[in-house]
């Protein structure tokens, strides 16, 4: 094995991570804010990929740039985002806040089901992709290999700037800081004057933006095919749990190490590549049950 | 009380002529008993504020260990493979319940997940030794000593899967009554107070995380004679999503509501797949919102008469 | 006086930037009836934490009945007979008040078996006996979750006691009792103590009753003890009287 | 109480619903389809689906099977084997079904050959690919009308070793489950006994719907292999084909892909010319034989008006299957009486039939013959995707395994001068 085969391995995990990231830390942010594991997380992605292929594939046909293909793909995930994910806070999660974690998990889970057909009705079942935008952005050659730009570049720089973004939005934005407040203590933010509902259809909103924003980016790399919502909500329940639940920082660590440990596994032991990311959850849980950037809180008597 | 003995008689009954009138629901009925057990495992751990999104560990365990002992004729026997591969998810459990009582809530159902993928993903990928994503093949073994044909081994294998579900569920409810079944709802209301009178927590969800195994274990091995193939799609978290599906449709409030559950859910998914093969998933899903917002005790408390509302809209805390 | 029972030994605890316990000690005897007073957030309940397990010191030691117990679980130290109530009562809120005190039986007794249902407790009549001692007889069947705060407050305690404690701690036993009552509680309460022979340690913001009930009295400050003796040189105490009484001389 | 009851009736009502017990001349004759209507395997199932559609209200239009019209009942394969197989046997004992064709995977047929036995009723395995079912076991029930993986990678591995006598190394990347297992099995077995000398440099199977191939491509691209083989198939394939595509990949190495011919519209101007393509069979809507056959042009016009895409392999293969249960009815009612279940599975044994794209025989172990049509993609003006060139056809007798011998066995001792058997066919691209 030649050491820059290490590096090339590296460079696929990365592109693979990015994406990962992109949707586990809206997953990581609407349990940190909500409390709620949102099983319906991977309908979102699922959904943000086919309406994005299905907009940059109606520009392909009316004949339009290419280079619009990039903000169809931001705003089929906005789009997402508001319709689809607003419409499931206001009129499901909302009714269920401050109940059972067991109810509300359950009401996530129906949704899923509910929207993996709602797809499969919307879109059919035949393989959708539009490739556009990757074959656009052409290739880069690193020691003889061929990229594409948009796996090597675009993504992680798109997953990079949502990562600052985020931060920045959480730290100095006045609604940033509510979210946090809220996060914090939700009655002494109220009682601050914030509006918690708002709060929590906006980050939800945000969160499953981010879910179809992942969505939207891989269309132009990859097949659409009904059921790859479940195969994704797996792998970034993975991220969260090992970043640590509500942790932004820590998913892009963790999406990272779940990247670069597939990709490892395709070289070393192609046997085990899709143990790699459940093998590191339950090492990390075991080892740290509150994951690799939380710390434990205690209960006050 | 009373009324709730006459119900479950009731039920059994009802399921008890079943199959003698109508000879094809023999296997659905049979696989709901057995989706029913696991349910009821899930009840159990439920009733501690916990959810596992990973039974379907121990339901395929059991039901590829009876598909290996099948094929090997090791024991080619149903009476001896269903205790068997009970077991073999019992030593499971208690192998995997060492490490998951130390958790709770969400990262109880985390690492449930994350262990029965594990599972899943080596069934999948081990294709020489487990036949991959296609599975194996279950030879039907001898019944009792005998080589049935096929429609009396399965009218065999329901009665035995009916008089096991109601023991299982008389043993549940006789527990859940008991102190340590109090105790186990304690870890839900106040854990802290269940260590300052001397119990570990732990360990009282040890017992119940054994005895969840176990029976998810005992569906698994039945599930595994009655349709004669086993694939790891019964280790997804899909399956075991829908065992807390089934849980929550039949309600928590009393034994037979995961049964009620189960059967329910295969009554929904066969009518569906008739008259909606492609939106069965969203037919299902529909019908839990509605029991979540509009019946929250599930079936059970529909039947029994709970209304519901007192069961399950405190626990939150 | 007979001898030691408990002894915490300069117990040290940080967290969040705040001193919880600072030098903390104290040596409770056989029989002893302690009351700890002191301002809020000088480190009281902090202190019952730390001898039961719930918090482990940084340094310094806890011994009970010559057992060194720094290190145990509540579990561990509650088994070993130190038992606790607290100042919002812990209760299975859900369940009846006799289910709650035959769960404290069953633990004692270790009594588990999934064949016997709680209706049929091997100990109901001394759950019977214990909820007429503490004048709960008529509640019995009720849900704790309805019941108010005063009264939530006494199950805790009989939990605590039914456990058969040779010590036990009371955090603000009669807070949420009203004033009327407090003397009656306090009065049951002892005669139940004395009657077991259970020492006690209690914090209590009340004077009137700390100055009845209690024989020897610990004022709290900055997690440690300020001062201590008998009732009567405490409460008569110019510098206790102005920080922690709040009544200046 | 009342409750209680009215829940006892619903339960019964539900389950005693519509006994239908088989009439000796029913009024029609349910047809179970097992087939996938979910899951990534849909890109199959539904085209089946929609050709089994067409195709029943075509054969209803000219008076059914032997004067009963057919009527369709679909099963989900996607929905899990276990339930796969629950519905089966109610779609046989509660709506009374005479005839099942199932199904598409391997690990259902397996399942379902089984239980067709227990419920005596005639399995017509209409997109199985697996060679073991006739090759391990004996079922009297099921059969198979059309190819196995045997024939299928037979005649891929000598279109390969034609068209590419000289290649040295080869790689593999494969779909995670049996299909993918075996039928690498049976080409490494092959190309064993052809090319000794050839170096298999990778061998790489991803998980069955794999969203990413990128490390897999890195590996490929490093290792230069000149031959890649695949046996994907639908998005995995589309995906695949995709990121190979757009990284160069495509252009290094000679691609045989011998299932492309379900992806070659969907993938448009993505396949470059000159990669390997094959379709599980001798079926493709533009056979150099039989493309202009007022047939195929009357299902090609049917079958694209009404889903909007040509037809692709799964939906040959379910035209093959009504066709030959046709055939085996009227074969065995040619007295002018009902027949049996037994009768009609008897009557498929060494029956012969035509379809869109030559002629199926069945063996007497129930496995059909059916011809190989591989080619070499071709880019052309009058389509904006690929079409097959250079093509060959191998006749269902010279690639199909022997009866009574297994696949993996013969591909071991299989001799190079098969390559180059006089009864291959060959054919450009004409238009």
């Amino acid at each position: 094995m030649p050491p820059e085969m290490l590096l090339l391995a590296a460079l696929d995990g990365l592109a693979y991570g990015s994406l990962i990231f992109l949707v586990a830390v809206g997953l990581s942010l609407i349990f940190g804010v909500l409390g709620i594991v949102n099983v319906a997380h991977g309908s979102f992605y699922a959904i943000g990929a086919y309406v994005a292929a299905a907009g940059v594939l109606a520009l392909g046909a009316a004949g339009l740039p290419t280079w619009l293909a990039f903000p169809t793909l931001l705003i089929a995930a906005a789009l997402v985002g508001i319709l689809v994910g607003g419409l499931v806070e206001i009129a499901l999660l909302r009714r269920v806040y401050g109940k059972e974690e067991v109810l509300q998990l359950i009401v996530t889970f129906a949704v899923f089901m509910i929207l993996e057909d709602a797809q499969k009705v919307v879109f059919g079942v035949q393989p959708y992709f539009a490739n556009a935008p990757m074959n656009w952005l052409g290739t880069v050659e690193v020691f003889g290999i061929f990229y594409t730009t948009y796996q090597l570049i675009l993504m992680p720089l798109v997953a990079l700037a949502v990562l600052v973004g985020l931060r920045f939005f959480l730290r100095r934005t006045s609604f940033g800081r509510a979210i946090v407040a809220v996060t914090q203590d939700r009655e002494a933010a109220t009682a601050m004057g914030i509006d918690a509902a708002r709060v929590y259809l906006i980050t939800f909103i945000i969160g499953a933006s981010l879910a179809a924003l992942g969505g939207a980016l891989a269309s132009a790399t990859t097949s659409l095919t009904p059921g790859i919502g479940a195969g994704t909500l797996v792998l970034s329940f993975a991220v969260a749990a090992i970043a640590g639940l509500g942790r932004i920082e820590g998913a892009a660590v963790a999406a990272l190490l779940i990247g670069l440990g597939r990709s490892a596994a395709v070289y070393f032991a192609p046997e085990f590549d899709v143990l790699i990311p459940y093998l590191i959850m339950m090492v990390v849980l075991l080892v740290r049950p509150q994951g690799l950037f939380s710390t434990v809180q205690t209960r006050k008597v | 009380m009373a009324r709730q003995l006459v119900f479950g008689a009731a039920l059994i009954a009802a399921l008890a002529v079943f199959p003698l009138f109508s000879p094809w629901s023999t296997v659905i009925l049979t696989v709901a008993l057995c989706e029913g057990l696991a349910a009821l495992g899930i009840m159990v751990l439920l009733r501690a504020g916990q959810v596992s999104f990973g039974h379907g560990l121990f339901f395929s365990f059991s039901a590829y260990a009876v598909a290996f002992m099948a094929a090997a004729k090791v024991g080619h026997e149903a009476l001896v493979l269903i205790p068997v591969g009970m077991a073999a998810s019992g030593l499971l459990a208690a192998i995997v319940g060492l490490f998951v009582v130390r958790y709770r809530a969400i990262f109880f159902g985390m690492l449930n997940l994350a262990i029965s993928m594990v599972f899943f993903s080596l069934l999948e990928k081990l294709f020489s030794i487990t036949g991959g994503a296609d599975g194996k093949r279950v030879p039907r073994p001898t019944f009792a000593g005998v080589e049935f044909g096929r429609e009396q081994f399965e009218l065999a294998t329901f009665y035995v899967t009916l008089v096991l579900c109601i023991l299982a569920a008389l043993f549940v409810a006789r527990y859940l009554l008991s102190p340590g079944g109090k105790a186990l709802e304690a870890i839900k209301s106040n854990e802290t107070r269940l260590e300052y009178l001397g119990v570990s927590p732990r360990k009282v969800l040890y017992g119940a995380y054994l005895l969840s195994g176990l029976l998810a274990g005992l569906g698994g091995a039945i599930i595994a004679l009655v349709s004669g193939h086993v694939t790891p799609e019964l280790a997804y978290w899909v399956r075991s999503g829908e065992f807390v599906f089934i849980a929550i449709l039949g309600g928590i409030g009393g034994v037979a509501g995961p049964f009620l559950g189960a059967l329910m859910f295969q009554i929904i998914r066969g009518y569906a797949a008739v008259y909606a093969p492609e939106t069965w998933h969203a037919v299902l899903g529909v019908m839990l919102l509605v029991i979540i917002f509009f019946a929250p005790a599930g079936l059970y408390g529909i039947v029994a008469g709970k209304g519901g509302k007192a069961q399950r809209e405190e626990g939150g805390r | 006086m007979s001898g030691v029972i408990l002894e915490a030994d300069d117990l040290h605890l940080r967290f969040g930037g705040v001193q919880a316990a600072n030098g903390a000690s104290l040596k409770v005897a056989a029989n002893e009836r302690i009351a700890i007073i002191g301002p809020n957030g000088a480190g009281k309940t902090t202190f019952i934490n730390l001898c039961t397990g719930y918090l482990k010191p940084q340094s310094g030691r806890v011994v009970f009945n010559g057992q060194d117990v720094t290190r145990l679980s509540p579990r561990a130290i509650t088994r070993l007979g130190v038992g606790r109530s607290f100042q919002i009562p812990q209760l299975f809120l859900d369940n009846t008040v006799i289910d709650n005190l035959l769960l404290a039986l069953s633990a004692r007794e270790g009594s588990w078996s999934p064949f016997t249902p709680m209706l049929r407790h091997p100990k109901a009549e001394e759950m019977w006996a214990l909820l007429d001692l503490v004048g709960l007889k008529e509640t019995g069947n009720r849900i704790v979750r309805e019941l108010p705060e005063g009264m939530r407050k006494l199950i805790d305690i009989a939990v605590a006691l039914a456990l058969e404690p040779k010590l036990i701690f009371m955090d603000e036993p009669t807070s949420g009792v009203s004033s009327t009552e407090k003397f009656q509680v306090m009065d049951t309460l002892t005669r139940v103590l004395d009657a077991r022979a259970t020492t006690a340690v209690f914090v209590e913001h009340d004077m009137d009753v700390v100055a009845r009930y209690a024989n020897r009295v610990a004022v709290w400050a900055g997690g440690r003890i300020a001062h201590q003796g008998t009732p009567e040189e405490i409460l008569n105490h110019p510098e206790v009287r102005e920080t922690v009484i709040g009544v200046g001389v | 109480m009342k409750t209680m009851k009215l829940a006892i009736a619903a339960l019964a009502g539900t389950l005693l619903a519509g006994q239908a017990l088989a009439q000796d001349k029913p009024k029609e004759l349910v047809v179970g389809i097992a087939t996938f209507l979910s899951g990534p395997a849909s890109v199959f199932g539904v085209p089946g689906r929609n050709a089994a559609d067409l195709l029943i209200a075509e054969i209803n239009a000219k008076g059914g099977v032997l004067g009963v019209p057919l009527k369709p009942v679909y099963v989900d394969e996607g929905a899990g084997t276990n339930q796969l197989l629950s519905e089966y046997r109610r779609v046989v004992q509660e709506q009374g079904a005479q005839v099942m064709l199932g199904a598409i995977s391997s690990g259902s047929c397996n399942a379902l050959a089984p239980v067709a036995e227990d419920l005596k009723v005639v399995n017509v395995m209409w997109d199985c690919g697996t060679q073991t079912i006739f090759e391990d076991g004996k079922w009297k029930y099921s059969v198979r009308t059309q190819a196995h993986a045997g024939a299928e990678m037979m005649a891929t591995l000598l279109y390969l070793m034609k068209v590419k006598p000289d290649f040295k190394t080869v790689a593999v990347v494969n779909q995670d489950y049996a299909w993918g297992r075996e039928s690498w099995a049976l080409l490494q077995a092959g190309l064993k006994a052809l090319k000794p000398d050839v170096r298999v440099v990778a061998e790489l199977f991803p998980k069955f719907g794999a969203p990413d191939f990128s490390t897999e491509i890195t590996r490929l691209s490093a290792l230069r292999p000149d031959v890649v083989i695949s046996t994907s198939w639908g998005g995995d394939l589309d995906t695949f084909v995709q990121q190979a595509a757009a990284r160069g990949l495509l252009k290094q190495s000679t691609f045989v892909l011998p299932l492309a011919e379900s992806s070659l519209e969907r993938l448009g101007n993505v396949l470059p010319e000159g990669v390997i393509v094959g379709s599980r069979g001798d079926h493709y809507w533009l056979h150099p034989k039989y493309k202009n056959t007022p047939e195929m042009q009357s299902f090609v016009k049917a079958y694209k008006d009404k889903t909007g895409v040509y037809p692709i392999y799964p939906t040959f293969h379910m035209q093959q299957a009504l066709t030959g249960l046709q055939k085996a009815y009227e074969k065995a009612g040619a007295g002018g009486k009902w027949p049996s279940k037994e009768e009609v599975i008897a009557a498929f044994e060494g029956l012969e039939f035509k379809s869109l794209t030559g002629t199926i025989t069945i063996r007497q172990d129930h496995q059909g013959l059916e011809d190989q049509l591989l080619g070499t993609t071709k880019r052309v003006p009058d389509y904006p995707f690929a079409v097959y060139d250079k093509m060959a056809l191998y006749p269902g007798k010279l690639v199909t395994t022997p009866l009574g011998e297994k696949s993996l066995d013969w591909f071991a001792k299989v001799k190079p001068d098969l390559v180059t058997d006089k009864s291959i066919e060959t054919f450009d691209y004409a238009k």
